[in-house]
């Protein structure tokens, strides 16, 4: 644990001087409306890490979690007019209902079958948002859905955006953290590891890749609510493949290994995808696709590798 | 009833290959009992019935005189089986000393929320845990390597891992597929003072091996089956001179006169 | 209109998309069976065939084969260079990054068809001038028996080059077990390179048949893929026949849908049956003995 | 140890970038005016003709010595049609540019993703997206307007037409995107007071490859007409599959059809089509009479000019959002309050695709007259009376 005090004192540090810093740099005066977007992905990219990266199961369908939460709050604040808290614990409860009822058959294929299994069951709620029109408001979607607010204080202003999920983001990672110095940390490796081994030792393989799925499921509907009371406004093409590829991307950009991995490839990705790329104007798509091949296929172990490359780069040289 | 493990008229079909077929013995407490039967004879089909990585289709399995066929692997980890695979299954990814963490998974309890807070019942447990783990290192005689990945181990060590983790569940009866698989001759003579010092720190052994000099050696009682039939039961002299026996391993290359 | 001719319709239709998505799923399956990857970029060479054949004869005005054939060339190239590129420097890297590494060259593809084709769709002349005809009072567009036409030559072919020639067999080997094959003497590298090509081949002549029946643009790649996925795990991946059967059964199942029940949710139904599908065989209908499964 | 190292990277990784992207400081005089469209992603053929219209106006208004001899400055930024993306260009022309005012979003959804950040900023906002949930409650769209027809008119257009036609049972088919959703809405809600009964309501996805299901189900439903609302492919293949299916019955089309593009693109098998359209796309074809056909007939001999190619609806709602902010600006320069008065006061505004009437309650300002209904008539659109 020593190690990962070091990494989350960092973290927290970067997160305190960034917003400083964007205050008094006017070319990166935007900064700080990305890093909250960031913040939401990354939510859902610890949650996808501990999943893919510890448990090793894929799934090809998390943008369905993210909407299924986002859907939650944003009808029940702005349909039914209840407390956004209310939105927040019904989408995960949702969430982890529906993650269970579909976890408890997909989580028995495994490989490229279950990504189809995950990826049918994404397109699904897709179409499910977009067809119940009553509910969704269908593919024009529906605005004006609330801000969040504790008492009569509204987060509603950028900064205190950027705490509340940069807060909410610390809480998942220490939470993650501690799972994984812990006996269900380790019993999700030995299942990525070898499964039939990890049954035979004791651990009960099909209830733990399920909890990992709910688990995942949770931290997505959470990042789902934050987006929704964020952006006041949802449609279903938030929610869509593309997007569930997008937090697969993250997680392996920044290396699959490690939740630290999933923060920074999450980040990376989303001021690449938002900000740093406008400058190649038409051709921020190719450039986009150049960068991730080239990380995927020079960095197969993600950013997190690097730094261990590096160190044998030099070890050997010498 | 004073067996252990006994297994009752264990059937197991392969699409329509039997390669298991009726087959009934019986594992007394501390004993170390060896199962033997040349390449295909059905040996390790039988090792994954009584550990539940397979389902049996016919036959009763009791472990002290309690029926645990209808359990998965995982419950009959915890009622008190555990084994190693004869094609070493360690988790790769993870440090030695962890690996042998994972075997204390079925003996320990704090679940996610625990975990996840780190509570400081979940923060004793994990004391225990790693207390345990390293006790078990130090019983194969691991301890310096526990911060290696596993799979940086060379195979013998790897051998001694699985080991150090199927004791690490505290099982009643533990089953070695085939240990001495790819161990040099120092290795396998360790291999065996381990073995009774496992049945001395009072676990059943049971184990599937196909060096006979370590078979002979060790075993209180050997199991010889063959073409997924039982074909001979006994102390080690008199399956040696068993003519069945003698017969089926004709074609294979062992010379029973050496020993 | 009868209700006899409203169903035949139906499954007229069914079937024509159901090819489409068949030749897709064949794509998928020959790199699969080489590499055990799944090629998200598939698609890609189903838009790029299509752009290109729209570059040959409506740009360069050559005549149906001519283009055909050049099309096809391009695309193959596109195909090897992909693998050359991409693929092959890789090593040891798990399953999982190569298919990242396919999705990035998907982005890829897609921005150079936007920047050379723009945004806009396409279409292509119909192969044959003759009009619809009538089938049970249903009507039939040529073209679809173009598509049904080519589809089954290319199942044909591929099994007849998979089943008789040494390099098909060679390259089945070199699903089994790469190392074996290596030591026997088979260049795998070199067979990963021809299933990229022929793949990508078989994606351009998808691209190129269906242009005339359904348009074509640049971001259309991502659903062509995936229903050619669906169709390749329902029919078992790595079969070839499965694909072809299954492609046909998702689009039946969509047709009728949309016929019957409801137009809105008949890819959710497709969904939905291809998932209890998996649940009840894991391993898709037509599961080879071979259909082995690398984890992520 | 390498985290900290790889979160140090990016931090330097931004400075850089933000080096890059630096914009030197403006002359005072300038005024900015931001445009968010949706330039690739699945918008792109509305974004594209929008940028390349704002792009080109910017240049002609500069040339022509700008506003009040400011110069102006087009800040133009792609929402890839994503709602995220389109909610942070929205707040980094806000943030950072500081513009005074914003045209777009292309695309109803990316418009309604900002809705809140433009009222918050205070911050006028002209969209070139059409639902009519843009601009309605006016009371909670204060800072906000929006230039294309709302579907309700085309669709009571297209129900009056019917109505004297004597077209009582329609069938409709609607693409599952926001543009498809908000039509069918409308089709459904107004069919009634038109006396129309919808006997077939078909849904299709915006990449399906054939739409001959949805067709024959209109076919056996008995419909005396098909309205099909999409954009993009889907609304070619609608044309096709109903030429091919011989279907004797007529087919209207959405106002996404006013492209020449798609004309092309359908060839003869869209003979017969009506749609009601906008001004634009018929400049040629208006009475000298009509006050648009001036800036109609100017606009497309620029555009068709600098860019070879024909006109098309979203390229005009883009020159009718960009020149009724210029207009404001003239009167009320580079202050958002002012401008946003200015644009709600705008009366008898001249555009292409109608004549603009803002008020308070009205943040959209055209009706169903601006609209025409034409017919594909030997490969090019023909008035119908």
């Amino acid at each position: 644990m020593g190690c990962e005090k070091k990494k989350i004192l960092t973290l927290v540090s970067f997160l305190v001087i960034f917003p400083v810093l964007v205050n008094y740099i006017p070319a990166i005066s935007n900064y700080l409306e990305v890093m909250i977007f960031a913040g939401i992905f990354c939510l859902v990219t610890i949650g996808l890490s501990l999943l893919m990266g510890y448990a090793g199961q894929i799934s090809l369908g998390h943008a369905a979690f993210l909407g299924i939460g986002a859907y939650s709050s944003g009808i029940i604040t702005a349909k039914f007019g209840l407390s956004p808290w209310i939105g927040i614990a019904a989408g995960i409860a949702i969430s982890s209902c529906i993650a269970v009822v579909v976890g408890i058959p997909s989580l028995k294929l495994k490989g490229h079958y279950l990504a189809m299994a995950t990826l049918g069951f994404g397109e699904i709620v897709f179409i499910v948002f977009n067809e119940e029109v009553n509910l969704t408001g269908g593919p024009s979607g529906f605005a004006d859905i609330p801000y969040l607010h504790v008492g009569s204080f509204e987060f509603s202003s950028e900064l205190t955006y950027y705490i509340l999920v940069w807060a909410v983001v610390l809480m998942g990672l220490f939470f993650a953290l501690n799972l994984i110095h812990s006996r269900v940390g380790r019993a999700w490796r030995a299942i990525h590891g070898n499964e039939m081994a990890a049954e035979a030792m004791g651990v009960p393989t099909s209830r733990y890749k399920l909890k990992i799925f709910v688990l995942s499921s949770i931290y997505a509907s959470v990042a789902g609510s934050l987006y929704t009371h964020y952006i006041c406004f949802l449609n279903p093409s938030s929610f869509d493949l593309f997007w569930s590829i997008k937090f697969v991307m993250m997680v392996i950009v920044g290396g699959m290994s490690s939740v630290w991995g999933a923060i920074i490839g999450t980040i990376l990705l989303t001021y690449l995808g938002n900000e740093w790329l406008s400058a190649f104007k038409h051709f921020d798509v190719l450039v986009y696709g150049i960068i991730l091949l080239l990380i995927t296929m020079f960095l197969p172990g993600g950013i997190v590798s690097l730094p261990r490359i590096l160190r044998s780069k030099r070890t050997n040289s010498r | 009833m004073t067996s252990l493990l006994e297994a009752r008229g264990i059937t197991k079909h392969f699409g329509g290959i039997k390669a298991l077929n009726d087959i009934t013995f019986r594992v007394k407490p501390g004993q170390i009992k060896a199962i033997i039967g040349p390449n295909g004879a059905g040996k390790t089909t039988l090792f994954n019935c009584i550990s539940g990585v397979l389902k049996a289709d016919k036959g009763e399995i009791r472990l002290n005189g309690e029926s645990i066929v209808k359990l998965p692997p995982h419950r009959r980890a915890a009622a008190g089986i555990s084994r190693t695979f004869q094609n070493v299954a360690i988790f790769p990814e993870m440090t030695v000393l962890e690996n042998v963490l994972v075997g204390r998974h079925c003996r320990s309890k704090c679940e996610m929320l625990k975990a996840g807070f780190r509570t400081m019942s979940m923060r004793r447990e994990e004391k225990d845990i790693e207390d345990k783990g390293w006790s078990f290192l130090e019983f194969v005689g691991l301890e310096e390597q526990a911060d290696k990945l596993a799979s940086e181990l060379p195979l013998g060590d790897q051998r001694m891992l699985e080991i150090a983790r199927a004791l690490a569940t505290e099982p009643k009866i533990v089953l070695l597929d085939e240990p001495a698989g790819g161990l040099n001759t120092k290795e396998t003579e360790r291999l065996a003072e381990l073995i009774h010092q496992i049945r001395n720190s009072g676990v059943t052994v049971l184990l599937v091996e196909h060096d006979m000099n370590l078979v002979m050696d060790i075993s209180d009682e050997i199991l010889v089956i063959n073409f997924g039939k039982k074909l001979a039961e006994g102390d080690p002299k008199s399956v040696k001179e068993n003519p069945d026996v003698i017969n089926a391993y004709l074609g294979e290359d062992i010379d029973f006169s050496d020993l | 209109m009868n209700d006899t001719a409203q169903l035949v319709q139906y499954i007229l239709t069914g079937i024509t998309v159901g090819a489409i998505y068949a030749l897709v799923g064949l794509g998928y399956n020959i790199i699969y069976n080489v590499t055990e990857v799944i090629n998200f970029a598939q698609g890609e060479f189903v838009v790029l065939g299509g752009l290109v054949m729209v570059f040959m004869t409506n740009t360069l005005h050559l005549s149906l084969p001519v283009g055909f054939f050049l099309t096809v060339s391009v695309v193959t190239i596109l195909g090897a260079l992909m693998d050359k590129l991409t693929i092959e420097p890789i090593k040891d890297a798990n399953v999982l990054t190569l298919i990242i590494i396919t999705i990035a060259v998907s982005i890829i593809f897609r921005g150079l068809a936007m920047l050379i084709w723009g945004r806009d769709p396409y279409a292509l002349p119909a192969f044959s001038k003759a009009p619809p005809f009538t089938l049970f009072h249903a009507i039939i567009q040529p073209q679809a028996l173009w598509v049904l036409g080519i589809t089954t030559i290319v199942v044909i072919l591929l099994s007849l080059f998979f089943r008789f020639t040494m390099m098909g067999k060679a390259m089945l080997a070199c699903a089994d077990s790469p190392e074996a094959s290596r030591l026997m003497g088979i260049p795998v590298k070199k067979m990963v390179l021809i299933s990229f090509v022929l793949s990508a081949a078989i994606g351009a002549v998808a691209g190129i048949v269906i242009t005339p029946i359904s348009l074509m643009e640049y971001d259309r790649g991502a659903l062509l893929g995936l229903k050619g996925f669906g169709a390749s795990i329902l029919g078992g991946l790595g079969s070839f026949s499965g694909a072809v059967i299954a492609g046909l059964i998702l689009g039946l199942i969509e047709s009728l849908c949309a016929g019957y029940v409801s137009s809105g949710y008949k890819d959710a139904i497709a969904l939905i049956v291809l998932l209890l599908v998996l649940f009840v065989k894991p391993s898709g209908f037509f599961a080879g003995k071979r259909a082995s499964l690398k984890k992520f | 140890m390498k985290v900290s190292k790889c979160l140090g990277l990016i931090l330097v990784f931004m400075f850089v970038i933000a080096g890059f992207q630096a914009v030197p400081a403006m002359a005072e005089d300038v005024y900015k005016i931001g445009a968010v469209f949706s330039i690739s992603g699945r918008g792109a053929f509305l974004g594209e003709p929008e940028k390349k219209t704002a792009e080109m106006l910017a240049e002609q208004l500069n040339k022509q010595g700008g506003i009040n001899g400011h110069p102006v400055k087009l800040i133009i930024y792609d929402d890839e049609s994503d709602a995220t993306k389109c909610n942070l260009a929205v707040k980094k022309l806000i943030n950072k540019d500081k513009v005074p005012v914003i045209i777009g979003p292309t695309l109803s959804g990316t418009t309604l993703a900002v809705v809140r950040v433009v009222e918050r900023a205070k911050i006028p906002l002209v969209s070139c997206a059409a639902s009519y949930k843009i601009v309605t409650p006016v009371e909670k769209r204060h800072w906000i307007f929006k230039v294309p027809g709302s579907d309700r008119h085309v669709v009571s257009k297209l129900y009056q037409y019917m109505q004297s036609k004597g077209i009582k049972k329609v069938g409709i088919m609607t693409v599952s995107t926001g543009f498809g959703a908000s039509g069918r809405e409308e089709l459904l809600r107004l069919a009634p007071k038109y006396g129309i009964t919808i006997v077939a309501d078909e849904r299709y996805g915006p990449k399906d490859t054939d739409l001959t299901v949805q067709l024959t189900k209109i076919k056996a439903s008995g419909a005396q007409a098909v309205v099909n609302w999409s954009v993009g492919p889907t609304q070619i293949l609608a044309v096709k599959n109903w030429h091919d299916l011989g279907m004797k019955i007529p087919l209207f089309q959405s106002h996404g059809f006013g492209s020449k593009k798609n004309l092309e693109l359908a060839g003869p098998a869209a003979e017969g089509v009506m749609l009601a359209l906008g001004k634009v796309n018929v400049g040629p074809l208006l009475p000298d009479s009509d006050p648009q056909k001036k800036v109609i007939l100017a606009y497309k001999e620029a555009y068709e000019k600098k860019y070879g190619e024909p006109i098309s609806s979203f390229g005009g709602h883009a020159w009718d959002a960009f020149n009724i902010v210029v207009q404001a600006m003239k009167k009320a320069g580079p202050n958002p309050a002012k401008i946003r008065d200015c644009i709600e006061n705008t009366k008898g505004f001249v555009g292409q695709h109608g004549i603009f009437n803002f008020s308070p309650q009205d943040h959209n300002g055209l009706s169903e007259k601006d609209l025409v209904m034409v017919v594909v008539k030997n490969g090019d659109w023909a008035l119908l009376k």
